[in-house]
């Protein structure tokens, strides 16, 4: 009764042999490099920080996989990046340490970076050895990222930046921030932002921790006083910062990170409660779950391969987000339903540890990269009948 | 822009081109009063789709199983109501994999198998053999040329033809909340017109699942055509001076829906192709074993999923529409009562539940990743 | 950690035993009149219209309750009035014939009518004689009742309407319909608009079925072309169409009907399974709903008692609704789950019957009465920190 | 507004000063540094906060159990962390019903009884008595003077009370998700400082129901709380030139939080009210019986509604607040944290789940209205 319109196109897509070889290289890695129970496996990207762990990737060449080879990249596509990301997050594996290098960092600076910036930057992002933050939201500037106002005022040879960043993620051990500040005095609110290059060391920079509920510090609050920037550190064009800040994330919504944070709950549940009788309710997690899975990971697999095939799936990743992160949630509940017990993060259990750092946590899922509201706004506008 | 991998896309265009032509909300309408769409019927056939997926040399239009699914999912967009899925995918499925030929004009319809059925076969399976019992929410059957069922015998799973026409068979109708006739079907001593022992690995199991993978391609249009009006009717209609879409209550059930169809495409889609892998594999139409990647996971996880969007993808669609969504004259019921209808057939949410169960037991904790990712 | 602030207020409340009396008066009447099994009960305010069964209950006394006993009313209290409709309709009575003229339109004759009004038409609708129609909504105008365009111009004597008035339940039986329409050019939307008593047998007036889609033909578009209607027939003030209107359901909202029209399907489903030996989801669906219709029924009852002690609960009424008519759909998916079946509108199970006429009309009780997008703006806007 | 019917408002006025001037969102971290809030606790017991609803010749307060309820309500506001539901409304009930007094100064708890516990009590009820085994998630334990425990006997259940300075006690520290202390306490040998029977009705089923109706109240007080945080905050806080409650995707979680914290603290007051009336019934401080409307129900369904709200709320109201709700220097986490804990404790959803089933059977069709309304 409708004609067929032109809505979100998802193409099912398989693994070749030579991605299906990939994620038994880094499954044998893993299972030799991080035997269960021999570490502390954590909840997707919230997984603690490991720097030797890091470098390990770096080394066989599962870090900035999609950059260009020249600068330590390993020229490979879209869809090997998200076998690696996947087999590590569904492992528990410690990946804090590389990740905004990895995922953002990295893939902006090779797109709108100067050939020098390249050149420095990225092969330490390659290794595993050069740690990223991101310095976007401000205390009045979350949803709303035009309204931010740290400013960078023009000097002699650069810029003199002043401003407060928060929820910047590792900036306690990270290296550099990309900070999106304003350069320029438009009226226009997306107008006159530009994105610069900090040195976490700089003068001028403080960093305070901004404990998590949990009591993990995860997260910081980044004080700039007048820190210079030199021109050498400006990101793409000054003026630019908007769009430049609003193509990074396009393709990257959908991700493994996006339903891969309580995977590993389901999985332990599995392990520890394993020939107790389950029960419906048991029956009924698993197979929803499992199920949801299966097709999430698909929609997320096709979402990288149309990367790889010049596709432009921004609508696309942002659906997937979006029903991924709810849907993360969903687990949480239904597992903490599932057992009579009071977790405690202090548990011999693995499992009831995972519990208890899901349940504290998991509100932040529809939150972090922007929340769910504002997400399904984005969503919902490119969506046309 | 209906596509799907590997398959002609003048097939489905055309196949498109017919369903829109037949299936707007007044047809469907009368078709219900009817019982069916005859007319629709008659040029469905014309161009040989209900047999695709068929071998030729039984009767059938050739093609293979993604063919014939891609095709349902066309129809599924438009609630064509004619017995498609049931003459070719289902019967043509069973006649075909036991070595006996469709009738190339004649709809066909399958006994699904429901609690309560008393279906039986009487005088063992050669000449004497008779048809007795009562089959339930038989879809289409008063349309339908002749009841292809799957029964027991002695000698294994039989799959044996009755004409509706014979005296000894008495149609009783019954519907869907659609309206779409699931009739029950009381058989009296009834002499199958064919009958031939079922291709391996083909029982009532198999048939479920083959009935759910129907469904779900099914349902996976009907959920793309419920997204698209659902997203044209909220850019249309105007309240407070803007177009409802563009109120962030609105946008949220826009999402969901799009997000729904776009998960059982999906998985339809994938269980489609392990399915037909499955089926190459066991060397044409025969069943498939229920362990492995044999598509007995991916059914019924896909089913699952149907299933739970039938739930979440209505609700969401009449919530963007408001009152006009309710009423007779537009076409948003033609859909959401289908995929009402849809969800309980072929295995509700428990039945599948239960049969996934096993799977997850068998993977276990480290096994369950691989069970996932499909490998 | 947060000072106390004045919010939304139900305070508990019980049936007194006069109210106690009333409510057995009801379920012997009810026991008496439809016994299990003898009559088709219906879905709440869904259920079919008999005016027979509508005079009997206005010889007892039972329609107009909380109208003034002079003009045929019973000077009875809001809550005496939530008893009967709360046995009513959990009975799965037939109450269409007179559930508008007893819950709506006659509390609004009473407040804004005139004397010659009064006495007009409350006695007929105290006696369940009187059926009457609301118009409000029309094809461009159904969330944004401000954009209603049915318009009468002066005339001598008079007003001379036409438009269109869709969604008028019980138009095709009924007599009278309060018809909201434009009376003025004011710019200000809100402006401008009266309420007009039109008798449905009047000359002009054409009254067109709108099917349901499951076939049912509760509802109407009235067409009005060129209507007379007399002076004596305005209701309330020119002018003030908007203000009598927002006002009187402000209180109507959380009432028996929001939270009891899928209740009769699962007293259905414990009748028809008896003995069947219920699984986990069965006893988590009956807990659950059981335990939340307690709860709806407490605030519910809270709302009526605010009201008969001179309460303004509209914020309170619109929480109530707003849940409860969620709920009520949560009940009809969570049973629909529980059995593997295909209902069938002919089934000869009164369940079965019940479960298809629950999944297909379901979706309008969250619609019907202004939809749940509408109410929550509302509800949010009178919640205040 | 803060009422209780029947309830001195002045009571509560009182109860909530205080509890608003020592718990700060600092200060609650302090208290979970240390363990509990010391000072806090000093300032309740001077004013008899903890003993209310423990008769005055027993070494209570006085008061009823509707004034002792209320005030854990306000204390639910503020999460203040000290053990007061365990000193008045549990352990005071537990030895007062036994006839033993309290000590109107120190802070008891009591073992609510976890799966696991292995405390026995050898040497039967007499001067020989000694207490042996393991109790886990005791709350509060290492603050508390007195430990509280319903034991098993073939006397029948025997109230006893141990001094946590006993050399044979050991407290191993555990926490909740709030940070509350839920120890694990061992025992060896313990000769108890009181011993007497319970009251008649009072074993280890009505101690889980005070248990949960305590808890109830507290959550009352904090959905409650959470809702004026939340809804202030939306007001303040602004993006996109306006404050946020009114964006509509922000309102519905403005009026979710809001509905939970009405049917909670309507379900929490029905239910204590059902639960005084059975203990006047039962003669003071007895427990009531299993059947008919003794409070079993009501308590039931509350706590299942509050650990249903537990979830529904949090999650609406930390998605309000966006990232500023998971920081520990905002103090939308004492309430989340708390409710999250809360919802397990003295019966989870399942718990209650399983007691509500008998009474819904045997009420059956004909009495499920009844059931719902009370009659």
């Amino acid at each position: 009764m409708s004609r067929p319109a032109a809505g979100p196109a998802f193409r099912p897509t398989k693994l070749t042999d030579v991605e299906l070889a990939l994620r038994d290289q880094v499954r044998e890695f893993l299972a030799a490099e991080l035997p269960h129970g021999t570490f502390r496996p954590g909840l997707g990207m919230n997984s603690p920080a490991d720097p030797a762990f890091s470098r390990k990737l770096g080394e066989r060449g599962w870090l900035g996989m999609a950059l260009p080879a020249r600068y330590g990249g390993g020229d490979r596509s879209a869809v090997e990046r998200f076998i690696v990301t996947e087999e590590l997050l569904r492992w528990g594996a410690p990946v804090a340490y590389h990740w905004v290098a990895d995922r953002q960092s990295g893939p902006v600076i090779n797109r709108f970076g100067t050939e020098v910036q390249k050149r420095r930057f990225l092969p330490g992002i390659c290794a595993g050895r050069l740690g990223f933050s991101i310095g976007m939201s401000e205390p009045d500037a979350g949803s709303d990222l035009a309204a931010i106002k740290a400013r960078a005022v023009r000097v002699d040879g650069g810029w003199r930046l002043s401003g407060t960043k928060i929820w910047t993620t590792g900036a306690h051990h990270n290296d550099w921030i990309i900070t999106l500040c304003r350069t320029g005095d438009s009226a226009e609110r997306h107008a006159g932002l530009s994105q610069l290059l900090v040195d976490l060391h700089a003068d001028g920079v403080a960093v305070h921790p901004i404990p998590f509920l949990d009591g993990s510090t995860h997260f910081n609050e980044v004080v700039l006083t007048d820190v210079f920037v030199a021109d050498d550190d400006v990101l793409g064009e000054i003026g630019q910062g908007w769009a430049q800040t609003t193509s990074e994330l396009a393709y990257e919504r959908g991700g493994p990170d996006r339903w891969l944070s309580t995977y590993l709950l389901v999985e332990q549940f599995l392990r520890e409660f394993t020939g107790t009788p389950t029960g419906e309710r048991a029956r009924d997690l698993l197979a929803s779950a499992v199920s949801r899975w299966w097709a999430l990971r698909q929609l997320s697999l096709s979402v990288a391969r149309s990367i790889d095939t010049g596709g432009a799936p921004s609508v696309e990743s942002a659906l997937v987000k979006e029903m991924a992160t709810r849907f993360e949630q969903d687990v949480i509940a239904a597992v903490e339903r599932l057992v009579d017990l009071e977790p405690s993060p202090r548990s011999a259990s693995l499992f009831e540890r995972l519990l208890a750092e899901a349940v504290l946590t998991g509100p932040s899922f529809t939150i972090r990269g922007g929340t769910l509201e504002i997400l399904r706004s984005v969503t919902a506008k490119g969506l046309r009948p | 822009m209906i596509d799907y991998p590997g398959v002609d896309p003048v097939l489905l265009e055309t196949a498109d081109r017919l369903f829109a032509a037949c299936c707007d909300n007044r047809q469907l309408l009368a078709a219900e009063e009817a019982g069916w769409a005859k007319d629709l019927w008659e040029r469905a056939a014309e161009m040989g789709l209900p047999w695709i997926s068929v071998p030729e040399d039984r009767g059938g239009s050739g093609g293979g199983l993604p063919e014939a699914l891609a095709v349902l999912r066309v129809a599924g967009r438009h609630g064509a109501p004619i017995p498609l899925a049931e003459t070719g995918v289902l019967a043509g499925w069973l006649l075909a994999g036991a070595g006996l030929s469709v009738d190339p004009a004649s709809p066909l319809t399958v006994v699904p198998g429901r609690d309560g059925d008393t279906l039986r076969l009487d005088g063992g399976p050669g000449p004497d053999a008779r048809l007795t019992g009562t089959a339930h929410r038989v879809p289409w059957a008063r349309a339908a040329a002749r009841i292809v069922a799957l029964v027991g015998s002695d000698d294994g799973w039989q799959v044996v033809a009755v004409p509706t026409a014979d005296v000894g068979v008495r149609v009783e109708p019954d519907v869907n909340l659609a309206g779409e006739p699931r009739d029950t079907v009381h058989l009296d001593g009834v002499e199958p017109a064919v009958l031939a022992p079922a291709a391996a690995g083909v029982d009532p199991d198999a048939l479920v699942r083959r009935g759910a993978l129907a469904r779900v391609m099914t349902m996976a249009g009907a959920l793309e055509a419920m997204s698209e009006l659902t997203l044209a009717y909220a850019h249309q209609r105007r309240q407070f001076g803007r177009p409802v879409a563009t109120f962030q209550a609105v946008q949220q059930h826009l999402v969901v829906v799009a997000q729904e169809a776009a998960v059982v495409t999906m998985a339809a889609t994938v269980a489609a192709t392990a399915t037909a892998r499955a089926d190459e594999r066991a060397g044409g139409g025969g069943g498939s074993s229920s362990s492995g990647r044999d598509g007995a996971f991916e059914v019924a996880a896909a089913k699952l999923l149907a299933n739970q969007a039938a739930h979440t993808a209505t609700r969401a669609a009449h919530q963007a529409h408001g009152a006009i969504g309710m009423t007779q004259e537009y076409p948003l019921h033609q859909l959401s009562r289908r995929l009402w209808s849809w969800r309980k057939e072929y295995g509700d949410d428990r039945y599948w539940t239960v049969r996934l169960g096993p799977l997850i037991d068998a993977a276990g904790a480290d096994g369950l990743y691989p069970l996932i990712a499909g490998g």
